[in-house]
This record gives C-alpha cells, sequence and structure tokens, in this order.
C-alpha cells in the first residue's frame, strides 16, 4: 500500500493511541453503564474503530464531520476532549452538550464535530447541504458523513445522495456497513447488498474498503478525501466492518450466533494494527507500556472529570430551546 | 297538577320578581284572573291565569326572583289540560291526590315528601350556582350573594353585569332616605300618581318599587340596542297633507263633549290600521323568517314623564271604529303611568307607532321593536308651503316615517304602505 | 267661583297630570304644557278633569286661550261667571 | 408613513423575498420549481432570471432531502429561505423539521444555531380536497424549538421574511394559497415586521377574536358588521404560534372578559386549544363567559365548494358566535 511508506512513527504511535483510547474508554462506558453513572441509550463501537480512525485522520480541522448515535469514537478521534464526553454522558453539565445530549449527541463546534444524529438517515441531507454551504461560500473545506448500512435503505439516504450528487458538493459519505440494523441483519433489509453500487446509482464515485483493517481504509480514506476536495463532488466510501458488542446495552443479541461475532473478533482491528508498527519498528514495547500507562491516566481523568461534573440547575431547564442572543 | 311558570311576556324578558300574589291557595282560579304582580325590566306587570283550575301552593314567595319559566305555584287543574298534561289532570282534583301521585312511581306518595325533594332540589342549585369566574369574584369582593340573581348568560349563568346590576339596585334599597337621588324621587311620586281620568281615581298605586323606572329605561336599552343589532333598519318618508283629516277632527271634536273628544292620534292609530291591509307583510314578527300575523294589535308608544317607553297594544285596531280606539288610548295610557299595564298588553303588538305629538319633532325616525318588523314615525303637525292642486299653499303638514326590517320586506311594499295611509288621511271620515 | 278657587283647582289637577313638578311656581304667561312638560294626551286628559271639577266646557276651539296659567285662569273665570 | 400602495399577497410574499435576496448574499431561495416554473402559485416569478441559478434553486421532488439540505446550509453559514411547496408535503420532512431544525440548538447545548426559514403555503380554499387542503399549523406550533408564524396579512407577507432570517433559530412561516390575489393597501414603505408578538388587528371592548392566518381578514370583516350591530370586537392576529405571545391576548381577555377562537385547523388539540388553556390558567377569573372555539370540522376536508366552505369558519360564523356569547 502507497500509504505504508508514507506512514511516520508519529502519526503510527498518535493512531495507535486513538485506537486503544476508543477501545478502554468504551469498556470503561459499558462497566460505568452497568453501574447506572451512564444511562439511556450506549452504543458501542468496539471493532469498529479503524473506520473512525481511518478516515478522520485524513481530514483539515475545518472540515465537518456529522456521525451517528455510535459516535463516540469519531469525537475521540476529532479530538474531542474525552472528560467532556464522558461529562457528557453523565449528563453532566461540563459536558460537550452541557448534558443536553448524551451519549448519542456528541457535538463540538471548535472541532467542526456535529454530532450525534439519532434518526437513523436524518442526518445525511445536512451533510449535502453543509457541503452546499461550503460551495455557495467557495470554501474549500469538505464534509464527512458517517452512517451505517440500515440508513441506505431509508428513502432520505437515496435523497441526499441524489442532492449532493445533482448540487455536486463537497461531502463524503462513510458507509459503516457492520452487518446488522440493530438486530437485522444486511441480507434481511436490502435487495442489493453492495452499498456502494447504490451509490454509483446517483453518479456518485463509490468504493468499498475492509473496515477493520485501519490501513486500508486510510488508503481508500485518504484518496477519497482528496477527490472530495478536488473536484469539490460527493463521494461514497463504504467500510465493511463488524460491531464486536451488542447494538446497545440492552441486547440479548439474539440475532447472530457467538461463532460469529468470534470469527470477526479475529479480524480485531487494533492488534492488528499493532502488531503492524512493532514488525515495521514504528512503536517500541517500551512506547507501548508507557502509552498504556497514559491511556490508563487519560481515562481516569475522563472519569473523574465527569465525577466531579455538576448537574445543570432544574431552574436552566428550558434554555438552549431558542437562541440567547438572538443577536448572533 | 300543574305548575304555573314564569310567563314570558316579551323576547326580551329574562326573569321576573313575585311582587305580591293575587290569589291565595285554595283559591278558584278561572282563564284571564290575575294571579300575581311581577315586576320586570319593563315594570310591575299583573300576570294572568290562562286555565280553570285551584291554585294549591305557592312555589316561591314575594320578593323572589325566578327566570322566564321556573315554576311559581301549583295548581290543580280543571277542564282542559295544562300545556303538560299530567296524570291526575285527567281525572278529578284534590281527593285523587295521593291516588294520582302513587301512580307516578317511586316517588314517595306524601306531599311531605315532594317538599323535601323541591327543598334538595333547592338546596342543590344553591351549591351549583352558574356564574362567570369573573361575576363570581366581582361578587365575592362585593359581597353580593349570588343565589339571590338571575342570570343572564350562557345557560342562564350570572354574568359581571348580572352583579354589577344587582350591586347597582342594592344601592337603592335603602328606604325613603332623605338622600336618595332625584330619579328616585320621581320616580316614586311618578308611582304614587292618581291618573286624572274619570274613573281611575284611586288611591296611590303601591306597586311601583324603586328601580323600577330605571328597570324600564334598562328594558328599552336593551330592545332598541338587540333592534340596532339584528335588524337592518330601511327608512321611508313621506309628507302627508293633513288638512282634510285635522278638519274633520276638528268638526267632529266641535260637536263633542270635552271627554268624547279625539286625538289625532287616533287617526293616526287608525289609518295605520286600514294601511296594513295592502301590506300584511309589516304586520308581523321576525322570528327565524317572516311570520305573518292575523291580528293587528298596533303597539302605540307611551313615553313615560320619568324617561323610559311602554307600547302597549291596541288590540285588533283594524276593526275599532275610531270612538273604540280613543276609548283604548283613555284606559291605557293612564294605566301605562302608573305602570299598572297587564303582561299580554305589553307583549302583544304587531306593529308599532310613535307620535311625538304636535309639540315635538317635525319627523320622528324609529327603531322597530324586535321582533316586530315596522315600526312607523309621526312627527309634529306644521303649517308649510305645500303644491296642492299645482297652487303653493301653507297647510298642515305632517311627516310620516316608516322603518322596515330589511329581512322581512323592501322599500317598495314600504312605500305602497306609505301611500296606502296617505290615502286614508285624506278621507278621515271614512276611518 | 273665586279666582283662587280656580287656580287652586287648576294648580290640584295639574299636579295630578305631572306629579313631578310644582305648579304653583309657575308664572301667569308661561306656557303650562312646555313648562311641565305635559303631552297632547295629558293635556286633554287635564281639560276633562277640569270639566268635570268646575262644570266648565271648553271647545276645542278655545284651547288657544288655555296655554298660559293667567290665559286659562281668566277663561275659566269669564267662563264660570 | 402616509403613503400607501397596492399591493396583492402574492407580490408582498414576492417584494419581501427579493428584498431578503438582495440585502444578504448568504440568503437563497430552495424549492420545488421556484425557479423556471416560477414557483407553483407564482410568488417567485423572475426571481431566476434576476438573481440566478445559484440563488434561486430548483430542488428534485425531495422534501426532507432538500429541506435537510437547507438545515445544513444553515449549519454551516448560509441562510437559506427553504419553500415546501405547500404543507400537505410537509410531513416527509417532518423528521428533519422536529428532530433536527427545532433539536440542535438544545441538543448541542446552545452550540448550533439553525437559522434556516421554511416557508409553506397552506389551508383550504381552492377546491383541493383532502389531500391538498391542510392546516397543520397546529402540528408545527407544537414543537418546542421551532418559531412558527403565520402571514395574516399583506404587511406581514411583505415584511415577516426578512425578519425571520435574521433569527438564529429556524422560523417556519405558514402562507394562505387562497389569499395570493387579495389586494390590499399598505403603506409604500413597509418594512420587516416582528415575529415574536401578536398583534391587535381592530380594538374593541366586548369581545375577544383571537385567529391567525386566513381568519384574520374573516375576523377583521365579522367584528366590522358586528360594529353595525353595537358590537365592538377586539381582533388579535397572533402571528406567532410558537411561542406564543400569551401577554397580548390575555391583556386583551382581561380587557374584554370574552373570548372566540377562529382557525381552520380542526379543532382537536388545534392552536387555540393551547390558546383557551391558557386563558383558562392566566385570566380565568377575568372570564365572564366561556371560551369558545371555531375551528376547522373533523373532517378531510371534501372537493365541492359548499362542503368545503363548510369545512371552516367563515365571516357569517364569526359573527353568529359572537353574537350568541354576548347574548346567549
Amino acid at each position: 500500500m502507497e500509504t505504508k511508506d508514507k506512514l511516520s512513527a508519529e502519526k503510527a504511535e498518535k493512531l495507535l493511541y486513538q485506537l486503544l483510547l476508543m477501545r478502554k474508554f468504551e469498556e470503561k462506558s459499558a462497566e460505568l453503564y452497568t453501574k447506572e453513572k451512564i444511562r439511556g441509550f450506549l452504543h458501542l463501537y468496539i471493532g469498529e474503530e479503524a473506520v473512525a480512525t481511518g478516515v478522520i485522520q485524513a481530514l483539515k480541522p475545518e472540515d465537518n464531520v456529522l456521525g451517528t448515535y455510535r459516535e463516540h469514537a469519531h469525537a475521540l478521534a476529532r479530538d474531542v476532549d474525552a472528560g467532556a464526553i464522558m461529562a457528557e454522558m453523565y449528563g453532566k453539565q461540563e459536558g460537550c452538550s452541557r448534558g443536553r445530549g448524551g451519549s448519542m449527541h456528541i457535538f463540538d463546534k471548535e472541532k467542526n464535530f456535529f454530532g450525534g444524529s439519532a434518526i437513523v438517515g436524518g442526518h445525511l441531507p445536512l451533510a449535502t447541504g453543509m457541503a452546499l454551504a461550503s460551495k455557495k461560500l467557495k470554501k474549500d473545506n469538505i464534509t464527512v458523513c458517517f452512517f451505517g448500512e440500515g440508513a441506505a435503505a431509508e428513502g432520505i439516504f437515496h435523497e441526499a445522495l441524489n442532492l449532493a450528487s445533482l448540487w455536486k458538493v463537497p461531502v463524503l459519505f462513510v458507509c459503516e456497513n457492520n452487518l446488522y440494523a440493530m438486530g437485522t441483519a444486511l441480507r434481511f433489509s436490502h435487495a442489493v447488498q453492495e452499498i456502494e453500487k447504490k451509490g454509483q446509482a446517483y453518479g456518485i464515485e463509490s468504493k468499498a474498503v475492509d473496515g477493520m483493517d485501519l490501513l486500508k481504509v486510510m488508503a481508500a480514506a485518504n484518496k477519497a478525501v482528496e477527490q472530495v476536495r478536488n473536484s469539490g463532488e460527493p463521494y461514497l466510501l463504504v467500510c465493511n466492518t463488524y460491531r464486536f458488542r451488542a447494538h446497545s446495552m440492552f441486547d440479548a443479541e439474539l440475532y447472530r450466533k457467538k461463532s460469529e461475532v468470534e470469527k470477526w473478533k479475529k479480524r480485531d482491528p487494533i492488534p492488528k494494527f499493532r502488531k503492524y508498527l512493532l514488525k515495521e519498528n514504528l512503536i517500541s514495547e517500551t512506547q507501548l507500556q508507557e502509552m498504556e500507562e497514559r491511556l490508563e491516566t487519560e481515562i481516569q481523568k475522563a472519569v473523574d472529570f465527569a465525577e466531579a461534573g455538576t448537574w445543570e440547575a432544574k431552574e436552566e431547564l428550558t434554555r438552549f430551546v431558542y437562541s440567547e442572543n438572538p443577536e448572533s | 297538577m300543574t305548575e304555573f311558570l314564569m310567563p314570558s311576556l316579551g323576547a326580551d324578558m329574562e326573569a321576573g320578581t313575585l311582587v305580591e300574589w293575587k290569589k291565595k291557595p285554595g283559591d278558584q282560579l278561572k282563564p284571564g284572573d290575575i294571579i300575581a304582580e311581577v315586576e320586570t325590566q319593563k315594570g310591575l306587570i299583573e300576570i294572568e291565569v290562562f286555565e280553570a283550575g285551584i291554585l294549591e301552593d305557592y312555589l316561591i314567595e314575594e320578593g323572589d326572583k325566578v327566570p322566564v319559566g321556573a315554576p311559581m305555584a301549583k295548581l290543580k287543574s280543571e277542564g282542559t289540560p295544562g300545556k303538560i298534561p299530567e296524570k291526575d289532570s285527567e281525572t278529578h282534583p284534590i281527593q285523587e291526590k295521593e291516588q294520582a301521585t302513587e301512580s307516578e312511581g317511586p316517588v314517595p306518595s306524601d306531599s311531605i315528601s315532594e317538599e323535601t325533594s323541591s327543598k334538595e332540589k333547592s338546596s342543590e342549585e344553591k351549591h351549583r350556582i352558574k356564574a362567570s369566574p369573573l361575576a363570581r369574584s366581582i361578587a365575592e369582593k362585593n359581597n353580593v350573594d349570588l343565589t339571590s340573581l338571575t342570570g343572564t348568560g350562557e345557560g342562564g349563568a350570572i354574568t359581571k353585569a348580572d352583579v354589577e346590576q344587582a350591586m347597582a339596585g342594592e344601592k337603592e334599597t335603602p328606604k325613603q332616605s332623605p338622600e336618595t337621588t332625584a330619579v328616585k324621587d320621581t320616580v316614586e311620586k311618578k308611582a304614587e300618581q292618581e291618573t286624572p281620568s274619570k274613573q281611575v281615581m284611586e288611591p296611590p298605586a303601591p306597586s311601583s318599587k324603586p328601580g323600577q323606572q330605571e328597570s324600564i329605561r334598562a328594558a328599552v336599552a336593551a330592545a332598541m340596542s338587540r333592534s340596532n343589532r339584528e335588524i337592518p333598519h330601511y327608512y321611508l318618508e313621506k309628507k302627508i297633507d293633513m288638512l282634510a283629516a285635522m278638519s274633520w277632527l276638528k268638526d267632529t271634536n266641535r260637536q263633542r263633549e270635552i271627554s268624547g273628544r279625539l286625538l289625532p292620534a287616533v287617526l293616526f292609530i287608525k289609518a295605520v290600521a286600514k294601511a296594513i291591509d295592502s301590506t300584511p307583510a309589516l304586520n308581523a314578527v321576525w322570528d327565524n323568517g317572516l311570520q305573518l300575523k292575523n291580528e293587528v294589535n298596533i303597539g302605540f308608544v307611551i313615553s313615560l314623564r320619568a324617561g323610559g317607553l311602554l307600547v302597549p297594544a291596541i288590540r285588533n285596531a283594524d276593526t275599532k271604529n275610531v270612538d273604540e280606539i280613543m276609548t283604548a288610548l283613555n284606559d291605557m295610557i293612564p294605566r301605562a303611568r302608573a305602570l299598572k299595564l297587564r303582561s299580554s298588553e305589553l307583549s302583544d303588538s304587531t306593529i308599532t307607532i310613535t307620535s311625538l305629538g304636535e309639540n315635538g319633532a317635525e319627523k320622528v325616525f324609529g327603531v322597530i321593536y324586535p321582533p316586530q318588523v315596522a315600526i312607523v314615525g309621526f312627527g309634529s303637525i306644521v303649517n308649510e308651503p305645500l303644491v296642492h292642486d299645482g297652487m303653493l299653499a301653507v297647510r298642515p303638514v305632517l311627516h310620516v316615517t316608516l322603518a322596515g326590517d330589511h329581512r322581512a320586506t323592501d322599500g317598495l311594499t314600504g312605500s305602497r304602505f306609505l301611500e296606502a295611509l296617505n290615502n286614508h288621511l285624506q278621507n278621515p271620515e271614512k276611518l | 267661583m273665586t279666582r283662587e278657587e280656580i287656580q287652586s283647582a287648576i294648580f290640584e289637577l295639574l299636579k295630578k297630570t305631572a306629579p313631578d313638578t310644582d305648579p304653583t311656581s309657575l308664572k301667569p304667561d308661561e306656557n303650562i304644557r312646555e313648562a311641565l312638560n305635559i303631552d297632547s294626551f295629558d293635556a286633554l286628559q287635564f281639560l276633562v278633569a277640569l270639566n268635570e271639577k268646575l262644570g266648565i266646557d271648553i271647545p276645542e276651539e278655545d284651547y288657544g286661550k288655555t296655554a298660559t296659567l293667567g290665559s286659562l285662569t281668566d277663561y275659566l273665570e269669564e267662563k264660570s261667571q | 408613513m402616509s403613503e400607501t400602495i397596492k399591493i396583492t399577497y402574492r407580490e408582498a410574499l414576492k417584494a419581501g423575498i427579493r428584498e431578503a435576496l438582495f440585502n444578504d448574499e448568504r440568503v437563497f431561495l430552495m424549492g420545488e420549481d421556484v425557479g423556471r416554473y416560477g414557483g407553483a402559485f407564482a410568488v417567485s416569478k423572475g426571481l431566476l432570471e434576476e438573481f440566478g441559478e445559484d440563488r434561486i434553486m430548483d430542488v428534485p421532488l425531495s422534501e426532507a432531502g432538500f429541506v435537510g439540505a437547507g438545515i445544513g446550509a444553515s449549519l454551516a453559514g448560509l441562510k437559506p429561505i427553504v419553500e415546501v411547496m405547500t404543507v400537505n408535503f410537509a410531513m416527509l420532512p417532518m423528521d428533519q423539521i422536529a428532530n433536527n431544525a427545532a433539536t440542535l440548538l438544545h441538543m448541542s447545548g446552545g452550540q448550533l444555531n439553525v437559522p434556516v426559514v421554511i416557508r409553506m403555503s397552506a389551508g383550504i380554499g381552492k377546491q383541493l380536497a383532502a389531500q391538498h387542503s391542510h392546516s397543520w399549523e397546529p402540528l408545527f406550533a407544537h414543537i418546542p424549538g421551532l418559531i412558527v408564524v403565520s402571514v395574516g396579512t399583506h404587511e406581514d407577507a411583505r415584511g415577516m421574511l426578512s425578519t425571520a432570517l435574521n433569527s438564529p433559530d429556524p422560523v417556519i412561516i405558514f402562507e394562505y394559497t387562497s389569499m395570493l390575489n387579495m389586494e390590499a393597501e399598505i403603506p409604500a414603505d413597509s418594512g420587516p415586521t416582528d415575529i415574536s408578538r401578536a398583534k391587535i388587528r381592530r380594538e374593541g371592548k366586548d369581545i375577544s377574536i383571537i385567529t391567525y392566518g386566513i381568519g384574520v381578514y374573516k375576523a377583521l370583516e365579522a367584528a366590522k358588521r358586528l360594529s353595525e350591530q353595537g358590537i365592538d370586537a377586539e381582533v388579535i392576529d397572533l402571528r406567532v404560534l410558537r411561542p406564543l405571545d400569551e401577554d397580548c391576548f390575555i391583556k386583551s381577555v382581561s380587557k374584554t372578559h370574552r373570548a372566540l377562537l377562529v382557525e381552520e385547523a380542526w379543532s382537536t388539540i388545534n392552536v387555540s386549544s393551547e390558546v383557551s388553556a391558557r386563558i383558562m390558567e392566566k385570566a380565568f377569573y377575568e372570564l365572564d363567559a366561556p371560551v369558545k372555539r371555531l375551528g376547522g370540522i373533523e373532517v378531510p376536508i371534501p372537493y365541492p365548494l359548499h362542503l368545503e366552505n363548510a369545512s371552516v369558519p367563515q365571516v357569517e360564523d364569526i359573527e353568529n358566535a359572537v353574537i350568541k356569547i354576548l347574548r346567549p
């Protein structure tokens, strides 16, 4: 792969750290959920980390990112503060969305991270519209929109892709095909199971990539982002991946076999990437050791921050329904 | 057994206050008997019974104000059954009472239980007074007892206006205090007035109550507002040469004793009654559509000295001759001034006449008295230059106006009526 | 009948006709009907009552002579002779 | 101010759009047939020629898609005027409106503004039958986060849009097809009109007729007729259905002590229901008669003219209802 050669030790270390942070952060979240620190829905990304990491590393800070309700990892990849995300999941006002959104609605405007959307497919036209704005305002930023293969069955997916292609706007649609829309397998949802073909139907350049391999995702994403930025036209990147954990915390996983999960776990992108780095001498055992400690510290810090966070006063309940400074 | 209900004496009557019972329990009643005197917005009205029977018991007391339709007394019917057929009214009175009530089913058969149930009802009513929130809060602030009020709002709910009216009434209740207002003074004097006509030289009528005049004023206001609100008026005017009529009247009166003399108003009334023949649509009421009336009952506006109007009817004016009409006026006007009119006299009119007399304005544009559909206005007779037989001459001229309800008739009808009226007044001897 | 008797009869009957007024305050040359606000019907009734009380008939053509307290008194006084 | 011009409702709307396009480069109009067709109701006729394709965008029949794109564009710095041809199609983008436009500010803890303006033509009166005669203002007025305004007069047709575009929060504007050809005099220099306050269109002391939209001129006509009958009715144009200008009608009812609520939307759970409830809550002790509602008859709007007319309150109905309240 052409990107292999370009991967610097520094970037390699950062990417691995990011992957591990995502994994450990979510494992901690699951634990905190069972302790009732986190409530509501909690959708974990564990197993799919290579996708968010691989795509977002290709972006510039001014690019827009929109995610789904399974977006903790994307926020972390976008450098949203882990403590702010954890506090958000706690519902504390120190959270990145002041605790108003919770796990499914992580927003950070400064990082151009636009959520956190929990209606399947609902954010796709927003991405098209944001890209339209970039075009009209003659900005060179692009918009990246993550969604699952379940969203591709929604009418709005088709509208958003058609409009993006029709208008020729710089948006990268990233389909995280984890094979299950909640519990309904791809084959029970789609007559044509190659999601990339749906993009092609709208005249959008569409590629599929192994979403369990960070290097492959990076390579595909770099190419896609470059193309979107250069052409100003949309692109559909389908990342075939798998979530190791249940859809959300309250899921008996009746729809798939344990053996299937185990099989996919053997393709876990994190050990794979670590192995690759060690093999290529892009990272040392000592560094890995030290990384583990840093991760522990960062996650503990995030939890402490969330724990120390405060509850928004009830009197403020009705804030943020309308803008408080209408002059904005 | 039937109940005698507070009668509705006009579309705008909502309630009445029983001032005096004129019959006692046990009294035999025949149609036309005055059973009670009731004070209304329009003044004290004697109310009649329309069926024969025996007054069994009072259901309300003197001083009670009850809405139209509320039971006032229990009657034992005789002969024709009342409006609401009752089992026992078909058989025979008094002795069969127990039997009759038994047959009514689960209700215990004695009169005590009836009383109890009616008491329960009234106490329940007290707890369930319908009043608007605003009326309640005003009543509370001003210590007005809502149970004593009759509502004029939706479903008989007491409104702000009802409470305020009660408060205004209450202010006047202190009897004969020296500070009483001039208006009230006038009213009371008026009430005690002896009318000058022969047969009515009676002791002062005790009937009139303070506030009565005001309620007449209020009734006029209500009727006129309603008219203005609901009736699309059209107006027509005609000048009538009165030389012939006035000459005839002069000749006639010259031959008569003073007590038999006629007023011009008699000619007006008679002429209107005859003119209606050709335009029956003006002798009608509007109640979800035009309803022609067979009788010609001409309402004659009588203004009261202290303000306000009463409009008693001269019944079947078309069949009365001028002397009979004068007799009717002689009877009615003094009673009107004494506020002693009968209920039916106030509610029977089918068309109204207003005449300002010889010193009034030259023209009067009337406001139709709902539900009637026309009012004829007679100005004062004045000498005016008038073309007569191609010559300009000064002649006595009467300006007659017709206000018609445009829903009922149009200008053509009104025009025809005024023309007919003119013709009749040109031939006074035939009236 | 003295002039005083006639006047007191006039006052009595006027008071009955217009009880809210004080006829005794009428000036001799004041128009009675205007001052006391008496309409044509009451005016006729007043004359009827005068006729009954005093036994004096007033023909219609003489109505004009009865307009003021002074002229009415004069007229009645003359007729009663 | 003294000079007035005669203008149709359509021309007034167009003047408002034109002015907005002139005043702010970020403003653009998008909607079905707004450009080459000239607008389904000829409201935007000629604007394409004047402002070009970039500012006057024809869009495909993708209501959810282009409304979502409008929301997205507003997130990214533009001021879109999105036209949903008629409210009858507004259930398609309802998800975008209710789940995105109305929630983003709140979910993001106050970070994201959605300054989108969505115009919809609404109401009955053209014999368009059940699917094309909706009065769905109440559906939108139900949703916190939206500003819902109703254009009941020519002045507002002319002036509401530019004020709406200055709002940092999403504004839904209801316009009325049946009023498009109606002419009225407005001040020649008529400018932006407020979108936060109700307006007393006629002062009176006997009763408050509280209405909006098509009801405004009807109520004014009824009030005129009533005045000939000695009844002095106050007519309140709610103008903004959310957030309701409660002060205005509570004050009015406290003065008149009676209220008749008029609108074309079906009576069950309509705007009048809310107004009525607020009167009960805030002005109960001022009431001298029960509050009455005059709303749409609960039936899908039928095609024949006489039945269509019977489906919504007419001037005579308003007149009679007032008389019934005042003279029970």
